[in-house]
């Protein structure tokens, strides 16, 4: 059925995206409708606002105004599921950014940062700067996003090994700037003697960071961000921050959009799972980055 | 055949009811007397089961009742009619008269059309002409009062609690209800009345309890008193009561207010108002429910502007008043009919709400300043004998003939040239009630006119210099006092 | 007479001509619009929120408000998929209980109108404000959820629980029947019980439904468990859609319940109101999110144009009663 | 009649008193709760909920809601930081116009209070319910903001403009002494002027002030106004702070000054309440806020415990007001 109506007009791409409410997303999304108008389509980019019943609203219009092909970053890894296989029963392939979905079989392809991985780096690298010992916090998301726990997971698969480095605070600041900076400030308060913060994104790193500067304890206290914001380079390069996991959002959002081009074109194999490495920013290497990996 | 023993109540610091007691017989009307905040209600509503932490006791055909709510004293066959309009506005008449004893078939759906036919039928017996399946929203407060009346008679009652239930009626409405009384008096029901008409006391009840400041003062057959003993006994000292010893008004006063040919928004008239009123004069306007005159004193005061048309002059310039705001600066007032509704805000203090009118002029450099406003207050609760125990006392707390004081209070501080009374004396006891008479006669002795709206021709014939008669938004009558009687103004109200 | 009551009628139309002028000029602007998948489409989408809406409804008429919708809705999601798949363990015995798909159903029921419950309890017991109780249930219930589920979604729920939101009945989406049959009930409380006629009578005077003997804290009470029930229905859609019960399912939901209610005509202050305009007014929300996509409108501007669609649709309605 | 009056003075330190038992609580089991510091930490926390919530209680004093101060914070703070670093490009004319620190704070607060204006305007003259209008706002301004920003967060605004959010000022975080302020302005507005009384009447009897001769509709548009202003300083304190003006700051946050108002002991059917008891009902926010994470209560529990809290605290101050 959606065959016929194919064949009018310009061919369209939807860039599904969970959250707009996070420049880092506003930043993929862009990238992936950029680059399909660049391949001449017309591109629109959905907001699921972190809201998986919203997302599967989203596939639901999709389908019924004859989208050649959707650009999709996930709001959860099960969850998700259901809305990709709506889509591919539809005939409408889909590709994945940035975040996986748990089928192997639903999405065409997946073009995944590997946020487990990338925070295993950032975790070795947290040991390493802390020299294995001493008190740390760690920042999470939102309690409820599978984000915040892989990057939780791989960041503790590492640092739990050593037993001298001691966790005296895990608090939830939801990926915001501003409860990052409030949170922080409380923690400073019952534990002024830290010496590492692991924040699951960067604008909690900012925040905790500044948190750090008013109560006087940046130049002690080590800052460990995770996507590669713009702020936060320049912060790296200051010395402000200390390491972060550079996501790649362009080369996803690209790749995704050239995939799906391929694919109207006529292309069908594709690899499931196309990792995108997390690789680590630090101040030795900070010169090679700009913001998002550009 | 219920009895009430030594009761006791207290709000939080005010005692209302002290060691009261109070018989009401079978087959007799009682009437409950008493002055403003006496206690009547107060005693009425723990009867009904309102209230349920008091001190005393109830005896229901000699056995010892006490209730936990409303339905419980209904049950036990106590209905009341409460002074407060208690009707949902947003539901039809049918649907508050069955409101908590719906009819329902029998798989416990309503029964809407059975409650319908019994709607009407009740409707029938207050003389309301109004379909059943009307909100009450669109009734005006006189059908409101004749509607929770025809809700308490549905009730199958042993007594029957009035409240006030004339104050907002016209007397042929009231007549309705007294043969109402006196069909349920032949029934073998109970009856408690309360009134500050003394005419109707005198003539519908058999029996009179007498309350001053929450205590009980006595009792008795009415056969046995005149109406001047029992206003003693109610202030407990002789009161001279006013009487048409209104001062003299000279016809070469000038006019303030002139109205040419105005239009009421609800009435489809070929000719509208058309009056006059001069400096130091009492106009009285007299008509039957629904008649317009609430309409035509909120017309006045700007309430409908762009609905209504006609001219309004003052002091012989044309004026557009076109809101409150404008119909205050131009030196009128507006006490309104419904208290509640439009003429307190409940939870400011007596204070607060009297310096509601004149807050700019109690401001220094736009600083209030509080002690100008309680000057003020402490005067008019001096000058207008206020019941309440300080000027911070939330207004919701006073008595309803209190609570009109104070809203009186709050525009006399204004110094109007036109003062307009809306029912001023509705719900107010005798005393009150001649005190707020004389206060008419001395604010126009000092040059104020005043309109006053009432439903009691004793009482406009009693304050009025000319009486103005209203029918279907048309003035169908314009006596000079010494012309005026009950008979002719009757008449032009029926015209 | 006659004339009133038709203006009266047409008043009364007024959002509906609202909802059709904006079919109208969405269907101008897109031939997507006016198919009947799409049909199926927004009816599946507004399907959880009339759900929530019609309980809602039934709370603002008492003069109330229900913000922990979206929080019950989680939980309760979230315990009929974790009973449904894991049931409950006993440790002490050593013993798994397991639950059928009805009787996860019904569990999960039960713990959405016992969240309700309490929140009319407090309102009721200890008079503290609506707002403040459901805001704090608000609060705990995204706990509770959290804890429940340990902030990972519970997945893999089979195909016949898959059917509540997914499945097709008689040719029409099984959602859609759900909530079909909510709001049918929900119209015929409201308009043919005494309770429904006391929830009216409480929302206009309280005072004066008391003294009419109305047992005003026992239906205050129904009426948050009803709101809790629904909110549970909705939480068994939404997990039954995604095939995922997600800790985060629900946020905000409040909201666009109230939205609903308020745009379809029911009064904030009790009293005023109807089932069936919250119907319409989840309607004209659905499909003014749907048109917006199909129109190809970005994002951003989407919040502006629905923000300003709203109140536009409030507004005329507003002046056209005056 | 003295006994009274102390009883009623009791009962208004209710709230107070549940304040300091929770205060006693938390600083029995963190000895880091009743330091210096932490007083300062709590009070810069919460001077923007203060800040916003001051507004919102006139809004809720004359019985109305405000919904979009988040949205209106986040915009306003956009813009100011907007204009500040990049000032306003005119390409017509092929300028930039700078702004000076003043002249972009002056913008931003002009328009917070602009989009308050068209609030208040949009209920009075359509009488449009003030929750549909300012839900709507709600969504527009967030979407003007996303607008404005393109997404992405204004970074670096220079230290000057950082002493908004983060300096001292004879010993005080400069933030308090903005609010400090601000509270002050409001209660000498509500105490000592016509305004005041005119906010409360209208709350109390929209009708009977009215008919007083009060311009309701113009005290309700100025009562919006102060609340898009509030939201505004909110705004720029907040950006100031992070240094940084994020385009989804303030998401929720009417829904923490409603709260405070609400705790605060104003009632939600307007016409009673104070600003005293918003700062108390704020604090009382802030300081369970704070006291959960000095505790390290665990992520998940948090939100049970805080909601609890805030039951409590409701249900203690009705309990005995009976
Ligand atoms: N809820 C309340 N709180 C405090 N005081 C009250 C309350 N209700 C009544 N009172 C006080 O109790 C006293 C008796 O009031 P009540 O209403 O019974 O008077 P009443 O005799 O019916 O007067 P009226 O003729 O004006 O109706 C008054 O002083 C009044 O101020
Ligand atoms: N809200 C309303 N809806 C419908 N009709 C109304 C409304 N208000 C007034 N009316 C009608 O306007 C007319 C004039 O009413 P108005 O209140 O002026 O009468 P009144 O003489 O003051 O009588 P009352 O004894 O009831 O005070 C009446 O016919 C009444 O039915
Ligand atoms: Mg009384
Ligand atoms: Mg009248």
């Amino acid at each position: 059925k959606q065959q016929e109506d194919k064949n009018s007009g310009p061919k369209k791409m939807a860039v599904i995206i969970s959250t707009l409410n996070n420049p880092w997303f506003v930043f993929l999304g862009e990238r992936a409708a950029a680059k399909a108008q660049e391949l001449g389509y017309e591109a629109k980019i959905f907001d699921s606002q972190n809201n998986t019943a919203l997302e599967a609203d989203h596939f639901d219009n999709v389908i019924v105004s004859g989208f050649d092909a959707v650009l999709f970053n996930p709001t959860d890894a099960d969850g998700s599921v259901v809305n990709v296989k709506k889509a591919k029963e539809a005939g409408i392939p889909v590709f994945c950014m940035d975040r996986e979905i748990n089928s192997l079989n639903a999405a065409t392809s997946q073009i995944l940062s590997d946020s487990y991985s990338g925070s295993i780096a950032v975790g070795a690298y947290f040991a390493q700067q802390l020299n294995k010992k001493g008190n740390y916090v760690e920042l999470l998301g939102l309690v409820g996003d599978n984000n915040t726990w892989a990057r939780s997971n791989g960041f503790h698969s590492v640092v739990d090994n050593y037993p001298e480095l001691k966790m005296v605070a895990q608090q939830n600041a939801d990926f915001d700037r501003n409860k990052a900076l409030e949170v922080m400030e409380s923690i400073i308060q019952s534990n002024p003697n830290i010496q590492g913060v692991f924040c699951g994104n960067d604008a909690m790193a900012m925040g905790a960071y500044q948190a750090l500067v008013g109560a006087g304890i940046a130049d002690s206290v080590k800052v460990f961000g995770f996507d590669g914001a713009d702020d936060v380079v320049s912060a790296i390069q200051e010395g402000k921050i200390t390491a972060t996991g550079m996501q790649f959002p362009n080369v996803m959002a690209e790749r995704a959009a050239i995939f799906a081009d391929e694919y109207i074109r006529g292309k069908r194999d594709f690899a499931q799972k196309i990792p995108v490495a997390v690789e680590l920013v630090t101040a030795e290497n900070v010169e090679n980055y700009a913001a998002y990996g550009e | 055949m219920l009895i009430a023993k030594n009761i006791t109540k207290r709000f939080s610091g005010v005692t209302a009811l002290q060691e009261v007691r109070l018989e009401l017989n079978a087959g007799h009307v009682t009437s409950i007397i008493g002055e403003n905040g006496a206690g009547k209600s107060t005693l009425m509503k723990i009867l009904s089961g309102v209230y349920t932490d008091y001190e005393g006791e109830l005896l229901m055909n000699g056995e010892a009742v006490s209730f936990k709510n409303t339905r419980e004293a209904q049950n036990a066959g106590i209905a009341i009619i409460h002074q407060e309009l208690n009707l949902l506005p947003y539901l039809s008449v049918a649907e508050n008269i069955f409101l908590g004893r719906e009819l329902k078939n029998e798989f416990g759906i309503l029964d809407k059309k059975e409650m319908y036919i019994r709607s009407a039928l009740l409707l029938d017996k207050v003389k309301l002409k109004i379909d059943p399946n009307t909100r009450v929203e669109k009734l005006k407060v006189g059908e409101r009062q004749l509607l929770e009346i025809a809700k308490a008679l549905m009730l199958d009652t042993k007594v029957l609690i009035m409240d006030e239930p004339t104050s907002a009626i016209t007397d042929s409405e009231a007549k309705i209800l007294f043969d109402i009384i006196s069909e349920l008096k032949k029934e073998g029901k109970a009856i408690a009345y309360i009134s500050h008409k003394m005419k109707e006391i005198f003539s519908i009840c058999d029996d009179y309890v007498v309350l001053r400041d929450g205590k009980f003062i006595g009792s008795g057959a009415i056969s046995e008193v005149d109406e001047n003993q029992l206003i003693k006994m109610m202030a407990g000292r002789e009161v001279e009561l006013h009487r048409h010893n209104i001062h003299v008004k000279k016809n070469d006063d000038p006019k303030i207010l002139e109205i040419y040919d105005l239009k009421l928004p609800t009435f489809n008239v070929e000719k509208g108002i058309t009056f006059d009123l001069r400096r130091g004069e009492v106009l009285g306007v007299f008509g039957l429910m629904g008649a317009g005159r609430t309409e035509l004193l909120e017309t006045i005061f700007g309430v409908h502007t762009g609905i209504s048309q006609g001219e309004i002059k003052i002091d012989s310039i044309s004026k557009k008043i076109n809101s409150p705001i404008t119909a205050i600066k131009e030196g009128l007032a507006l006490v309104t009919e419904d208290r509640k509704r439009d003429g307190i805000v409940p939870d400011l203090s007596v204070r607060k709400n009297m310096g509601l009118t004149v807050l700019r002029q109690l401001c220094n450099v736009g600083v209030l300043q509080i002690d100008r406003e309680r000057a003020l207050a402490e005067m008019y609760i001096d000058e207008l004998k206020i019941k309440t125990d300080s000027d911070q006392q939330l207004i919701k707390n006073l008595s309803g003939g209190n609570q009109q004081k104070v809203v009186l209070a709050k525009w006399l501080a204004t110094h109007p040239k036109v003062l307009m009374l809306d029912e001023p004396t509705r719900g107010i006891d005798v005393h009150a009630k001649s005190e707020i008479h004389k206060l008419i006669d001395q604010l126009a002795s000092e040059g104020m006119g005043i309109i006053i709206v009432s439903s009691e021709i004793p009482e406009i014939l009693a304050v009025s210099h000319r009486v103005l008669v209203l029918s279907e938004g048309r003035i169908t009558g314009n006596f000079d006092i010494d012309e005026a009687n009950e008979q002719n103004i009757l008449k032009a109200a029926i015209a | 007479m006659i004339a009133t009551a038709t203006k009266d009628r047409l008043i009364k139309l007024q959002p509906l001509i609202a909802l059709f002028v904006m079919c109208l000029a969405i269907s101008i602007l897109s031939d997507k619009f006016l198919t009947v998948n799409n049909g199926w489409n927004i009816l599946r989408q507004i399907s959880v929120n009339i759900c929530i809406s019609v309980g809602m409804t039934l709370v603002i008429l008492t003069r109330g408000i229900d913000l922990s919708v979206g929080s019950i809705l989680a939980f309760a999601g979230a315990v009929g998929a974790g009973l449904l798949k894991f049931g409950i363990d006993v440790p002490s015995e050593n013993v798994n209980i397991g639950f059928t798909l009805l009787g996860a159903i019904i569990a999960a029921i039960v713990v959405g109108g016992a969240l309700g419950w309490f929140n009319g309890f407090a309102i009721t017991r200890f008079k503290a404000p609506a707002f403040v109780v459901t805001l704090a249930m608000l609060t705990m219930a995204r706990g509770f959820t959290m804890l429940y589920t340990e902030g990972f979604p519970i997945n893999g729920l089979g195909d016949h629980f898959g059917f509540i939101g997914t499945g097709w009945f008689l040719g029409v989406p099984f959602p859609v029947w759900i909530t079909a049959v909510v709001v049918l009930l929900a119209v015929f409380l409201t308009n043919k019980t005494p309770l429904g006629r006391y929830i009216y009578a409480i929302g206009g005077n309280e005072n004066a439904a008391l003294l009419s003997g109305i047992n005003t804290k026992r239906v205050k009470m129904i009426v948050y468990t009803l709101s809790g029930i629904t909110a549970a229905i909705g939480g068994l859609m939404v997990t039954s859609r995604l095939d995922s019960a997600q800790p985060n399912a629900g946020l905000s939901y409040e909201l666009d319940a109230i939205a609903a209610v308020v745009i379809g005509g029911t009064s904030l202050s009790g009293g005023k109101g109807s089932i069936w305009g919250t119907v319409l007014g989840a309607v004209i929300i659905g499909v003014l999110n749907n048109g917006l996509v199909l129109l190809n409108v970005s994002p951003f501007w989407q919040q502006v144009v629905k923000g300003a669609v709203i109140l536009l649709a409030v507004i005329m309605d507003k002046t056209n009663k005056e």
